[in-house]
């Protein structure tokens, strides 16, 4: 795999796709469990994201995370908001300064990034929150040599299963306790559908 | 859905639009936000206080803005804390000199947001201070999880800490009083049915015609025990005996009630609730020193009701007393 | 039916007590009847003011007594105006030698029972006058049928008259502001969906998912028309343009404006409609004196809202100014 | 017809009962031109009147009518406990001093609590309210030489169906002007239980 400005954006542009079109799947996940604001949240969020996107020119991938974390950090809100911030801001810190990126940072970046979101949401893995879902992924880019956007899916595929088994102990939901078990989590749902996204720019991406 | 509201996605704008329109003397809202501050903000030499969450709660949280209360809330989208620029423009507009004291409920979004605003605000040379206020008691309190919610019991907060600033005290003792009535005082609340977050169009949870749910959360959050619908006078017991296993209220002790309406619910029923909850307290020996009833902090339509009780002392007793001039809170 | 009472037929007696047991010190109830009082009616020298009508309308009428407004409000059971003899103990209690104001709601049941009890008072050698509160333009003025019913607007009659009498004037004083307050205020109403009387367990009427009623009266009468819900804009447009086709207001002229809830709807709706009356009164170059949001004289737990605008010369905002003690409205 | 206090106690006792018979009837007939508390207003008012005659020993009929008067007037509340109270109020004070009385009296007295009905209420014939159900009674009983229990029915069925063709001019049901039509009102359907309870302690009593 390899990233650059253009399909960087391309695949936000994607991921706000997604958003719009599951925003009520989103939401009513976060129903059950939660405070069923999450896919209002999301779809509010990346369309900002995607007009910021449109509207700005880059030079490295660095500066689009940048931009994508602020826009989430001040149109989100809630958990997810600060979270989502979190996690772009340190992808785009560690990936600051490279042209193009390759699997090798990409994975080193979102390590970063699950870091960062264990630091900010005091979570970790197993606690039933998106952490486990960026965590899953970062998995994926730093454990395969190849990765493949089917590879990368089917792990998410796996992860999602995984997550919905779980018990939250984190977040509004962790007030439903057991009775999360077999319900799936919205945050780590949309993080599903935004490397969904990235699985499907970077297939019909040739030099991706 | 039925509701008058006009688009869905801008409730929160039009609302803020028409409060500050309602008091246009006592309020403003700082431009291109969804901050709302006193009109005089910000206050030189007083401690400034910032509240505020998701919209939904009305008349929390800007209904407490006003002398003796809040400088300024910010309001998040329906249900969702604000973002950390939005709360950090009320630390900004709250600032005058003497630092910046937020009061937060217990909620993984709202401390997220406000700590980050409160770093925003420090990296640029103002001193914030905070508590976070947990009272509800529906929720374990136990480290490894998100820990008890902040409900009604927050508006007390609102009320004696923004006495203290009132008075001129420093913000380390604006501080220590919110973190007094933070141990003192406890809540928990019941609902009969749920509210409709607009942008989500449909009931957030759905009870049978029989059913009521007890220690349910102001966001729809789910409560200890869904089970068939009891008279007030249980309700009553079984809300005040939860706060009672919760903290120890000894013989003689005074207290302040709040009876609070979570939308829908009309104000005969929670003066009904009223009666039960002042007999209950007599027969405990426990003396009330104030009673408040009424709509405090709210969750959109629901109907339902929540019970706080708050442990007083003679500095709580006059700070309490200290006039307020925020519409929603008089005395 | 859903709700925080014990039995459906005490509920006016319960909810009597918890409110008494709420404000101990402002309130008391006159032994073995449905009156509540000012503590320390009857206040010597000054005109007594009773009001009263059906409960379930909360926080009318028994909020609004206190230093500033009324001595004594006479609580009828749900949507039943109270006794004769109810209305009578009200009297007397209110009676500080002064005479008594009587502040009626145009309602057949209201209008009877008072008229009867002020043929008693007299009868007693107390001296009454009363004001019958006709605001909603939702009705026909007309001499041949009952006339337009009285709703929010009665909230302003209490203050008014209440701080008149609180000023030492005559009951002829009093009066002559009352009939003025009555000349110049007007409400329209609309409602979502309707109350449920406790003794008679189910919805007074039913509205579709997508329909509301436009001109609802407080006890669920009939409006002028069914039709599809429409936005917050329209609605304040219709509400407010209904009161302008039926009383002058010309340009310049100063107005209050009340935003009332019927009950469960949330304030947050409360305020985006009187964004939209705002700027229509801005638009016809009507200014505002001063706005009430909340809830003041609702139906239960309808869902609506009544829109009040009240003309006011120098006399009237002063009185509306002078301080009020009473639970339900300070200022 | 001959009404005594015994059966004039019999008649309100009958009232009583045929009030909490139809308590739910009542409530239903004010609902959809009124404000549903008909019902559980005069089922509330009876029950006082029967425990009030129960409990006192009264040595003539207009005695009887006065108590009924004052607990209808301080129990029922709404338009209909003034308008009750002042037709039996009315009553009383015609009947005063009669040992016995006879149709002639009785038909007598009900004029009276017609034009009493009338001023409190300040309402004519035709308004489609309990005035309407009172006055036809009082025709009932001042033109027919010799009433019997049916021939009150029949007048008294006739009225109910004339004034449910009426449209309401006053009382809380004018708010619902021509859309009255058609239904029944509820002030003259409890008069109608009243009358008939007559008829049915009539019907029974041989000295009646
Ligand atoms: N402490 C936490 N650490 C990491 N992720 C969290 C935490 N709390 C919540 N989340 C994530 O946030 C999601 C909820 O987001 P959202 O519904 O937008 O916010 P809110 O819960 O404030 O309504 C959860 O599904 C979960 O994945
Ligand atoms: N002005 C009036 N004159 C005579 N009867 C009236 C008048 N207004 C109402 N009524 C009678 O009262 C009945 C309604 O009584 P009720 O429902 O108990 O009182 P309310 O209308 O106050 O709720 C009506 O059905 C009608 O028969
Ligand atoms: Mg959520
Ligand atoms: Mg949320
Ligand atoms: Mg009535
Ligand atoms: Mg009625």
């Amino acid at each position: 795999m390899q990233l650059n400005v253009t399909n960087t954006v391309q695949w936000m542009q994607k991921a706000n796709e997604k958003m719009q079109t599951n925003k009520d799947y989103l939401t009513t996940l976060d129903q059950p469990i939660g405070d069923g604001d999450h896919g209002i949240n999301m779809a509010r969020g990346f369309q900002e994201v995607a007009s910021k996107l449109e509207e700005t020119t880059y030079t490295n991938v660095s500066e689009v995370f940048k931009d994508v974390a602020m826009t989430l950090m001040s149109k989100v809100g809630g958990a997810s908001g600060p979270l989502f911030g979190t996690a772009f801001l340190k992808l785009s810190m560690k990936l600051k300064g490279e042209e193009l990126v390759d699997q090798t940072s990409f994975g080193a970046a979102l390590n970063e990034a699950v870091n960062g979101l264990k630091q900010r949401g005091k979570a970790e893995e197993g606690e039933k929150t998106m952490v486990d879902m960026w965590a899953s992924i970062a998995h994926y880019f730093t454990d395969n040599e190849h990765s493949t956007p089917a590879g990368l899916m089917e792990s998410a595929d796996a992860a999602l299963e995984k997550i919905k088994a779980m018990t939250a102990t984190k977040g509004r939901a962790a007030y439903f306790k057991e009775k999360t078990i077999g319900h799936q989590d919205p945050g780590s749902a949309s993080t599903y559908f935004i490397f969904e996204a990235l699985a499907e720019v970077w297939k019909g991406d040739s030099k991706a | 859905m039925k509701k008058i509201i006009n688009n869905p996605n801008e409730v929160v704008q039009d609302m803020v639009q028409g409060l500050v329109a309602a008091y246009p003397s006592k309020l403003k809202v700082i431009p291109e936000t969804l901050v709302i501050a006193r009109k005089d903000a910000p206050v030189e030499g007083k401690v400034g206080l910032v509240s505020g969450g998701g919209s939904g709660h009305e008349p929390a949280h800007a209904g407490y803005i006003g002398k003796g209360m809040l400088d300024c809330a910010v309001a998040g989208e329906v249900f969702t804390s604000p973002t950390p620029d939005q709360v950090f423009e009320g630390i900004k507009a709250a600032d005058g000199g003497k630092g910046v004291f937020l009061v937060i409920k217990n909620y993984t979004g709202d401390v997220l947001n406000f700590e980050m605003a409160a770093e925003l605000a420090e990296a640029e040379g103002i001193q914030v201070e905070k508590v976070i206020v947990n009272d509800d008691v529906a929720v374990e309190d136990s480290s490894f999880t998100t820990g008890r919610r902040g409900i009604a019991g927050t508006v007390l907060v609102h009320k004696i800490a923004g006495a203290m600033a009132e008075s001129g005290a420093s913000l380390q003792e604006v501080k220590r009083v919110a973190d007094k009535v933070v141990a003192n005082v406890r809540s928990m609340g019941m609902a009969l049915t749920s509210g409709t977050v607009p942008a989500a169009g449909k009931p957030s949870f759905q009870l049978e015609d029989n059913e009521m749910e007890i220690g349910i959360g102001i966001h729809g959050e789910p409560g200890i025990e869904r089970k068939h619908i009891a008279s007030a006078d249980e309700i009553a017991t079984e809300l005040v005996e939860r706060i009672f296993t919760d903290i120890d209220i000894p013989k003689g002790q005074e207290v302040v009630v709040m009876i609070n309406g979570l939308g829908a619910t009309p104000e005969m029923e929670l003066f009904i609730l009223n009666k039960k909850v002042q007999n209950l307290l007599k027969d405990k020996g426990i003396e009330v020193f104030q009673t408040f009833v009424g709509e405090y902090m709210t969750s959109l339509e629901m109907a339902g009701c929540s019970v706080t009780l708050l442990k007083v002392d003679d500095e709580l007793k006059s700070l309490l007393q200290a006039p307020s001039e925020a519409p929603a809170f008089r005395n």
